[in-house]
């Protein structure tokens, strides 16, 4: 992996390799089209003119009839690619989403399926406030029939993307806002792509297991050395794929380490981190060593002044490295 | 079919004859569920006969239909085998949808029925992406959603109408009205004398038309002419077609709530029994044509029965199945 | 409590009382009206005639609508109670619920509040199938500002709904469809009211905690007599409000059993028995001789045949029963 | 304010104070964000100060406001104080929501700013709350939804102009039709020529007009009419007023999106110079006393941006509160 780039451009260049390979990617959704400048976050830029105007819709303001054609069209064989412009605004799509993407295959017996990548961004910090910054992944986790998938880097993001958009069943793939113009190494093979329900154990330790996704995965590797430093080995698992959850890496790794904490941005009750420490407390009873620890944002909507956002809503990457250092005392 | 040919005697009797397949299914089906011979959650089409088949006759298998819980009607005059959509309302595994999705979920992809929906509305957003499937591809099918009166008060309405009339869509939007929602009544959820006239918020791309939907020739011609628009990539249509519900909402439902003078001047007007009338009066069949009919019809009801009940149920891991597929 | 009533009875008997309670109590959704026979489960019956017509309307078929109207209501002064038919159509009026009714009141600072009931229905077991039977309360579980409600008997039903009402936030209320008529003692005070934000234990016991709400509680208490005879005590706590979740209750109860059994109808991943498990491994990580079970029903779209439905899809009593027994053999 | 009185210089200088406020406001707000004063995410009203003023002259502070993230404009016409709203913008405790739900959720119900909304359509269907509440009571109250072009196109606009209709509650649905919906233009997304057209689609209950919002006597004789109409119990009103956008979607949003010719076509009718001149014409102020305004309002804004600079931002702990309140 040489160059670099972010993670706008690796969704760009996931968006891009998918449809020079196949003719049936088609995109929708507002603003994302060329006349409209490729999108709010310009992630969508250059693509109808370089496959074809027809292939890059722009849409009215209408997340009930964006989610539905794109289902609508994937029944018919395309692979459509839906941006939800920001995670709220998928609360006006959850029917099509609920009731129909993730069910068809099912209520069908087989005889259809929704082959569609829904691309949305969120994520506090960028004073947005109450009603564009949710991250709201939980829900769909607790859905079956539809993928939820986060990546950490612009590489996974290239490679995670491609696999969503390959899928055969809708994948609901959640970009971060804040985060979008950091630079990490481009893949440097064309059509990259990394399955979908593998997490990965991209650091090994020994002590304890820190499992993850999204923006704090960013949090833990600039820690991690410091940790190492002071003689606490952290095996970092970046799950990846939040849904369907990998259950047996993260209780092999927590079998060996004894020890996990789990991060997320979202709210913590009833979030993701609930449903990682109850299936690794049902499989890793015997050998934990600690209570697993878990590590999220505060139980409110996202406060607009920065200071509130910033320094009593969002979780603190201080935060994890307490839980790291508490869980290896036992606590 | 070309937009000029008009109505004629051989169309008055193909229209006939999904009516009246409809009229026979519905008829037994409920027969069967009275004896107890199955247990679906049913939504009778009684009375909305005409109207789908006025639909039906001009669809080819290709064509696309994404109906809803009351869809009966619509998926047989689609030219759904009679034998899985049986087998699904008897919970077996032969079903079309291995009985995993039942009556309210019937989906049949070799004769084009999509989408049937249970939630009300939700057929309008997902028919006007198979419709611009078909834009992209050029393959000059239609997209048929059909949906009820009430519907039309909903979110998703307005959102496709408007998508749809847009992006210039192969796609037809059948309203099936008969005058009630559950228990409510039209004129107390709808504010709009006509629901064709909603179509005028769209532009000039949707055309909006209201019609008899029990009288065959009325729906005929609306849908010829909804069917040729859509091929010629003149965009979509909005089809009121005014019916009624003669069995209550649900089975069972004694539709209090209907007073007994309006449902006994509906029932006035079966529009079976017109049809069949002027089937006789056209000339285009004898009773003994029509009653060869009903025995075909009746033939393949008692097969498919056999064929479902003969079946065995699903097997406890389906639910395992079907969830996602192999990537 | 003396005569018996059912849970469709109940709710009635929390309305009436609400309504002749407070002027501002005024209902809303789809068919509730008494032309339309008082909603098609006939809870609302007899209210517009006995309270006023105008303070019992029927709607168009809207959700988002009808949940904007009663939000708005509410800031007004009213206490609305809205219907939802049945629990998957909410999917229609997530952003009103999630965006607004439960935000307002932190967005505003505190300067304005949504006093508003959401009354829905859902469960499996009626061969309603994929979009008429899903228990979604783990979705506003993970959103604050709203409460989540749910009773397992009618003299709950009566007295939740109506502290419900009289909440000054918004609370979502859910009865069960395939229950509704089963019977149970009336209260017999009038204005009954249970507070909210408080798990009840129903039943003390030694062994294992038994922690749920709604139906499996109904499984549990016919169970509970044979269990004890088979030497197996069991402590039986019933959430009422799964959220807030009352935390020091569950814990309280766990440090003393020692073990726990957690279950829902809902289905298994990423719901509401994660949340629980993961608070008690935190709390009662010590006091723990067993892992906590979880009983829940599979990951997949209620399916419509019976067979399937009843046998494989629902949580079976019997689960519960294994899971009671196992975890005191340490399982 | 009775239907017939007609529009006069002093109504004319009336519409001008409120723009004018609203005006400068907004100047010097952006002003601050430029010289980084203050990080608020803006979404500038220049272009639409007639629209708001129009609609805030006929309204009193017990009447009902849902405005929309770019509603600073609303606000102020309003009535809302300069002071707590600049404290919002500073993200301080002392700003109306505690520095809370800041610039996109700002909320007063002491001038009947109930709800400002972050999500596109989301006003309407509260407004219908807020104005149901005042049927019931009949305190003769009026609600008013603002919202954008774009907003015409999602469900929550249908179903809420369908009930409102069913209903007949006193609300006002004012579309500031700016011709851009983020970077898409109107004939991109909106198939009908006038959004107005479609209160035809809820019945005779819901009255329709097109005006121009930037003129002073249209948008005042539009909201003069409408908000008659619904103290009278007569219905809501859809009033499209025809505006345009001049700063682009949000503060930083060069618009390239936009075509040169049609933004300088728009600049050259700036809403504020015609209706300057308009006041000066028609004798209801000279220019020491337009000058007078201008102080004035300059006054009321230095000494709120010193109130909220000079107030303590929220503590760590108001993340705890107005979660839920006291039961
Ligand atoms: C979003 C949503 N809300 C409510 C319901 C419950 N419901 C099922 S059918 C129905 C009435 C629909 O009436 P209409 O659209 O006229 O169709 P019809 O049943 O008369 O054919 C309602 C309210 C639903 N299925 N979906
Ligand atoms: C449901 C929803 N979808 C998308 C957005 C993102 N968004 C914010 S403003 C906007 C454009 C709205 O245009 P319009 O309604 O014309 O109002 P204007 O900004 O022009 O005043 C969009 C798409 C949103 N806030 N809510
Ligand atoms: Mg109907
Ligand atoms: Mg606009």
């Amino acid at each position: 992996m040489s160059d670099q780039i972010t993670f706008t451009q690796a969704y760009n260049r996931a968006l891009d390799e998918a449809m020079a390979a196949d003719p049936n990617v088609i995109l929708l959704g507002e603003d994302i089209g060329e006349k409209e400048g490729g999108g709010v976050f310009k992630v969508t830029g250059g693509l109808g003119p370089k496959h074809g105007m027809e292939r890059v819709r722009t849409t009215p303001i209408s997340e009930q009839a964006i989610v539905g054609a794109a289902i609508g069209a994937s029944l018919a064989g395309m692979k459509p690619v839906a941006e939800i412009m920001l995670m709220n605004f998928i609360t006006v799509a959850m029917d099509q989403i609920v009731n129909h993407a993730a069910k068809l295959r099912f209520m069908s017996g087989g005889q259809t399926n929704v082959p569609i990548t829904i691309r949305t961004r969120t994520g506090a910090g960028m004073s947005a406030a109450g009603q564009h910054s949710d991250m709201l992944e939980a829900w769909f986790c607790h859905t079956a029939g539809i993928k939820v998938v986060i990546p950490s880097t612009p590489a996974e993001a290239v490679g995670l993307l491609r696999a969503c958009i390959d899928d055969p069943d809708p994948c609901l793939f959640i970009e971060d806002a804040l985060t979008r113009a950091d630079k990490g190494p481009a893949p440097d093979v064309a059509n990259y792509s990394i399955p979908l329900g593998k997490a990965n154990v991209e650091k090994e330790g020994t002590d304890v297991s820190f499992i993850s996704y999204g923006r704090p995965l960013k949090d833990m590797r600039k820690m991690v050395d410091k940790l190492e430093a002071d003689g606490i080995s952290v095996e970092i698992v970046d799950l990846r794929t939040v849904s369907p959850l990998d259950t047996d890496t993260i209780v092999a790794s927590v079998n060996k380490t004894g020890r996990a904490v789990v991060a997320h941005e979202a709210v913590r009750s009833f979030g993701v981190g609930a449903e990682v420490v109850a299936r690794l407390q049902e499989h890793c009873f015997g050998n934990l060593k600690a209570p697993i620890k878990r590590v999220a944002s505060a139980d409110c909507a996202v406060p607009f002044a920065r200071k509130l956002e910033h320094g009593a809503f969002l979780y603190q990457a201080s935060d994890i490295e307490k839980a790291i250092r508490e869980t290896l005392e036992g606590k | 079919m070309s937009t000029t040919e008009s109505f004629s005697p051989a169309h008055l009797l193909e229209v006939y004859k999904k009516a009246r397949k409809i009229n026979i299914v519905d008829e037994r089906i409920r027969g069967l569920i009275r004896s107890g011979a199955m247990h679906p959650v049913y939504y009778s089409p009684r009375g909305q006969e005409v109207v789908a088949a006025g639909m039906g006759v001009h669809l080819n298998s290709e064509d696309y239909l994404c109906t809803i819980y009351r869809g009966i009607h619509d998926q047989v005059a689609k030219g759904m085998p009679l034998d899985v959509l049986l087998a699904e309302y008897f919970m077996k595994v032969t079903g079309a949808c291995k009985g995993k999705g039942g009556a309210m979920h019937i989906t049949h992809p070799p004769t084009g029925v999509m989408v049937t929906t249970g939630v009300v509305g939700s057929s309008m957003p997902i028919a006007n992406g198979l419709a611009w499937a078909s834009q992209l591809k050029g393959d000059g099918r239609v997209s048929v959603a059909t949906f009820g009166d009430g519907a039309s008060n909903i979110g998703a309405f307005h959102e496709a109408l408007n998508l749809a009339a847009l992006w210039k869509l192969p796609v037809i939007f059948l309203c099936q009205n008969n005058r009630y929602q559950e228990c409510t009544a039209y004129e107390d959820s709808t504010p709009v004398e006509s629901i064709a006239t909603r179509a005028v918020a769209y532009g000039p791309n949707m055309a909006g038309v209201r019609v008899n939907g029990n009288d065959a020739e009325e729906m005929w011609t609306a849908m010829r002419d909804a069917v040729a628009r859509a091929r010629a990539g003149d965009g979509p249509t909005l089809i009121e077609a005014m019916t009624f519900r003669y069995m209550g909402h649900y089975f069972g439902d004694q539709a209090p709530y209907i007073p007994k003078e309006e449902l006994e001047a509906e029932m006035a007007k079966d529009p079976m029994i017109t049809i069949r009338q002027q089937v006789l009066d056209s000339g285009a069949a004898a009773e003994s044509d029509l009653d060869a009919i009903d025995a075909e019809i009746n033939a393949e009801f008692d097969a498919a029965v056999e064929f479902a009940k003969s079946s065995p149920e699903p097997e406890l891991d389906e639910v395992t199945k079907d969830v996602y597929g192999a990537a």
